[in-house]
């Protein structure tokens, strides 16, 4: 029973490992014990352009991978930090005008109500809150940077 | 010439509009929602940018998104594409105020053709045949019922903002038209936010015949022939083909003529489309105008070997036609058959999945205009369009015979597609003949 | 008893971790105990064709898809029976010429040398040997039938 | 007209046999090794049969099996294809006693043209210019010698019975002329088992422009304009384009008419092509005759409109050309790649393997044919030939642009392929001009 518990429990955590870190194979032997875990090849969605295509000349890249969300944080990688995304596309700015300090800095608590960052999208000045609580530990996009839905603005350690 | 161009669409004809930009070396920007995140098309632009969820309203129809999107990535141009935001008139006006440049017609034939009340006067002052009906809206059943004795049963109601079928009632004498008007206006309130209405004869087993036309800046206009958009299903196009095969050339050149009146008439600058009605006695009357280019544009493409999506752009980027009427010729027989992730074994209701088998055809005479491939997964958000087979050969028999062996090879599973139904219409005795009608599906089928 | 319902459980579990992680192979060993899951990888190769090909009219099907080892014989689905397969293309006859007996029937002993058949190829009369030794079970060919490359003619209950 | 027919092939061109047949209405056995099991085109053939493993001796070149395999599917005729048996006389022969019809030429003519030192004979007699050279095969070292220096050098030093470059010598002088007769001899024993050697003027980076031609079985003979395959490397065509863009009009009609004269010369019958050198003052020499269908014939249809394998087996079935020369005209420009499954990192050795990232390119203007698709593995038993990509635009920029950003949108991995190089191709600034040449690969790669 319990080794029973322990081996499903084991293979799920496993299964996750593999997911993050796109594993297709895992095999673990412990003296007499042994596990192998095999996941389908990765299909060609979402893998990164074939050698082929990058080496290809005139082959277009595309901007921004970073996997979005919607205005939902997330958990950062393995780091247990959460993350503060951006609901729209426009530019980012850091502060309300370019004279004044930075809404936040490393280091900067926030709470949920927190005014973190300003994006501007067809000329108005979309004030962005945190949605979160903690202490912020890094921006992810530069002043005046262009960022599209889902992008992620900033890391925060939860309180 | 315009340098870099938003494709403010998705899926086939996003990959349409990004491969003219490419072969015109202009550089693209493709928008996505986060349904459409590792369309491998995306990577064929220069940049892609993610605009919002799988909802349209946040994504492919949110104005101030795209609009946003294409001022961080500085593009002179977007390119609307069919469908989505493709006829709204505010989008196109907002681009303009924006100092974006909006690739179709200018906003004042957008709105003026966009109005079936107003197009129905601008093809009559162009001498161009319209439905004998009401001359705008219909004001109450009272009115209806006058015009409708005066012009004969059967008379169709159709909604003035309308469109898909919504809104439509046809009628065939006074006790139904009561229930009609009334059921047509609460219809059309309820689709469209507008219950105006008009009345029209009802042409009785017509042909959906539609003129495409490109007008440049300068004021010069040249149509590039008609197809034949009469196999529908519930006024959705299933099968289109170029040419009509029972026009007589005189009859195409009239046709035509009057698609360029009225094009002349509304001031129109772009790629447009003049759909008409053609009676039994090849007597044609003006329906509408679509003021954007049309998912079954490649059949005109393969019969004339212009690129229609590189001339919006030229026109849009200020270039004339530079070419005269008699310089666009047509060649054989097109035929396009639009394969949708539908179950027609299920009311024709959409099959989104996961596409496990994927085998396209190809050979000569084979063209395939898709984003689907094996792994696709056809999401339920969008429409259920997923490749456009089009054939191209000498005579109309080879076209068929090309049609059935493509839509045979043609393999995608496990999810339904419309293949099954378009090899049956093609092989159906009736369309091989070419004695078809917008109701020939449903009688038949 | 209890715990080969265990197993049966716990396999189980498995599959549904295969299935929901998308995993094509699992194999665990416990000591003595050792459990392997293998899914199918999802490839278009070797899946039959989709419904819409077969309900399309005038789709042409294949004809004799039985899988083709070369001249030498194998195990039987699961009956532990061997299989004479044909080395050529042809024409199958039972017998040396329609007024004989035919070469072997069902219950026939045969040795690796012993003919158990004509195949008829480009108007050569081909004499086919067994290869194997056993007793016929069945013949799996018509007589006057055309016979592709490894089709099966014969099943054979081994010594 | 002809009712089944075996394909005596696979991949691609057994693909495009049977989409030619199911065109027109006729039934198709395809035959098959145990490697080409899973191959989804076998399930577009209305039977398909093993004919043995997958070593091409014991399949697609064991004649016996073959012909079995025709005489128990009740077929009327056999299409070669190209390569194994295509040019095989004595499998001609053999179908000829068997009284199964060979989708080709006479027997007669394939053994003519077969010897290169005959249909050089050929061509005299039909006025045609040859390279010159000897009058036949070089009985000594002191021969080769006399004539080499009769005619100048360079020369090149042939075998008879050669092909793909192996028993060939380019030699400059005396001295290494000797050493390149002895072994130019060794190596086409070695090869060919067949030791005999010619010698030629070795034209200066020519173009090689070959011109396809088909006769019926009346003596019609008519030309279907040319090729221009001068993208070679190590004599193995990669790239080919129709027509040859540096061919003045009144020249392009001069090389037709001369490949026709050694065509009816022949007495030949069913599609062949004509190959020639043009040198650079686009004179031209014939070289040799291919009796059968080639690799690049899509470049043909593409600007000509014509199915050259429905013309194949139309002749085969006893039916006239029906046509004259003025009927067939050419339009635009076609460009085909040869996508191999070969590294060109590693010397364009072959890399079998499986598939299992495959996204074709698609859109106006490209055709492709492949057997290949998501999850198909390149078998090392045969060759490495997995798809054509063909463009045809109104002109040779523009074909030129639709190609690279076809090639662009091609992926197929992980095996390696020769897509790259040939877009560096395309790319490079001499081939955009059409400055190209039989060593240009080899020069600028």
């Amino acid at each position: 029973m319990a080794e029973k518990d322990a081996d499903v429990q084991k293979i799920k955590e496993l299964i996750e490992i593999m997911k993050e870190n796109d594993l297709v194979k895992i095999d673990i032997r412990h003296g007499e014990d042994y596990v192998s875990l095999q996941r389908a090849q990765p299909q060609l969605l979402g893998t990164p352009m074939g050698p082929m295509l990058a080496s290809a000349p005139g082959v277009p890249v595309m901007v921004a991978q970073t996997p979005a969300g919607g205005r939902a944080t997330g958990q950062g990688k393995g780091e247990g930090l959460l993350e503060v995304r951006s609901p729209i596309v426009g530019t980012f700015y850091e502060a309300p005008s370019p004279d004044s300090q930075p809404y936040v800095e490393a280091g900067s608590h926030v709470d949920p109500q927190t005014v973190v960052c300003i994006i501007e999208a067809m000329k108005v000045m979309n004030e962005i809150k945190a949605e979160v609580s903690g202490t912020v530990v890094e921006r992810t996009a530069a002043n005046g940077q262009a960022v599209e839905y889902g992008q992620v603005l900033f890391r925060v350690r939860p309180d | 010439m315009l340098s870099r161009i938003l494709v403010a669409n998705r899926g086939e004809i996003a990959l349409r509009i990004i491969r003219a930009c490419h072969e015109l070396g202009i550089e693209t920007v493709a928008v996505y929602s986060e349904a459409d995140r590792n369309a491998p098309y995306l990577r064929l632009a220069d940049e892609a940018i993610c605009i919002g969820p799988a909802d349209c309203d946040q994504s492919y129809l949110n104005i101030p998104r795209i609009i946003s999107a294409a001022e961080i990535t500085n593009v002179d141009a977007i390119h609307p594409g069919y469908g989505f935001l493709a006829e709204n008139t505010n989008f196109a006006e907002i681009c303009r105020d924006c100092g974006i440049g909006f690739i179709g017609p200018t906003v004042e034939a957008m709105r003026l053709l966009g109005d079936k009340v107003e197009a129905r006067k601008i093809a009559q002052k162009a001498k161009v045949p319209i439905v004998p009906g009401s001359e705008g809206v219909l004001a109450n059943e009272a009115e209806a019922m006058k015009i409708a004795n005066q012009i004969g049963y059967p008379v169709i109601i159709k909604a003035v903002a309308g469109g898909g079928g919504r809104g439509m009632r046809v009628v065939h004498n006074d006790v139904s038209l009561r229930a009609a008007f009334n059921a047509a206006k609460t219809e059309a309130e309820a689709a469209f936010g507008d219950g105006s209405v008009y009345l029209e004869k009802f042409i009785v087993e017509p042909r959906h015949v539609e003129v495409q036309v490109i007008a440049d800046q300068e004021g010069n206009a040249l149509h590039f022939f008609e197809r034949d958009c009469s196999i529908q299903r519930r006024h959705q196009k299933m099968i289109e083909e170029s040419p009509c095969p029972v026009l007589l050339e005189k009859d195409r050149q009239r046709l035509c003529e009057a698609a360029l009146r009225v094009i002349k008439e509304a001031k129109y600058v772009n790629a447009g489309t003049v759909e008409f009605l053609l009676d039994k006695d090849n007597k044609f009357y003006f329906i509408e105008v679509n003021t954007r280019i049309q998912v079954e544009h490649p059949v005109t493409e393969m019969v004339t070997g212009h690129d229609l999506i590189k001339w919006q752009i030229r026109i849009a980027s200020g270039e004339p036609l530079g070419m005269r009427q008699k310089d666009i010729t047509h060649h054989g027989v097109a035929i396009e058959c639009r394969i949708n992730a539908e179950d027609p074994a299920n009311n024709f209701s959409p099959n989104p999945g996961t596409i496990t088998e994927y085998l396209a055809p190809g050979g000569p005479g084979v063209r395939v205009d898709t984003h689907a491939h094996q792994g696709w997964t056809v999401s339920p958000h969008y429409d259920s369009l997923i490749a456009k087979l089009i054939v191209h050969q000498k005579t109309r028999p080879e076209a068929i015979a090309t049609m059935r062996r493509a839509l045979e090879e043609f393999t995608i599973g496990p999810i339904k597609t419309t293949i099954p139904a378009c090899l049956a219409i093609l092989s159906h005795n009736l369309f091989v003949k070419g004695k078809i009608d917008t109701g020939f599906v449903e009688r038949n089928f």
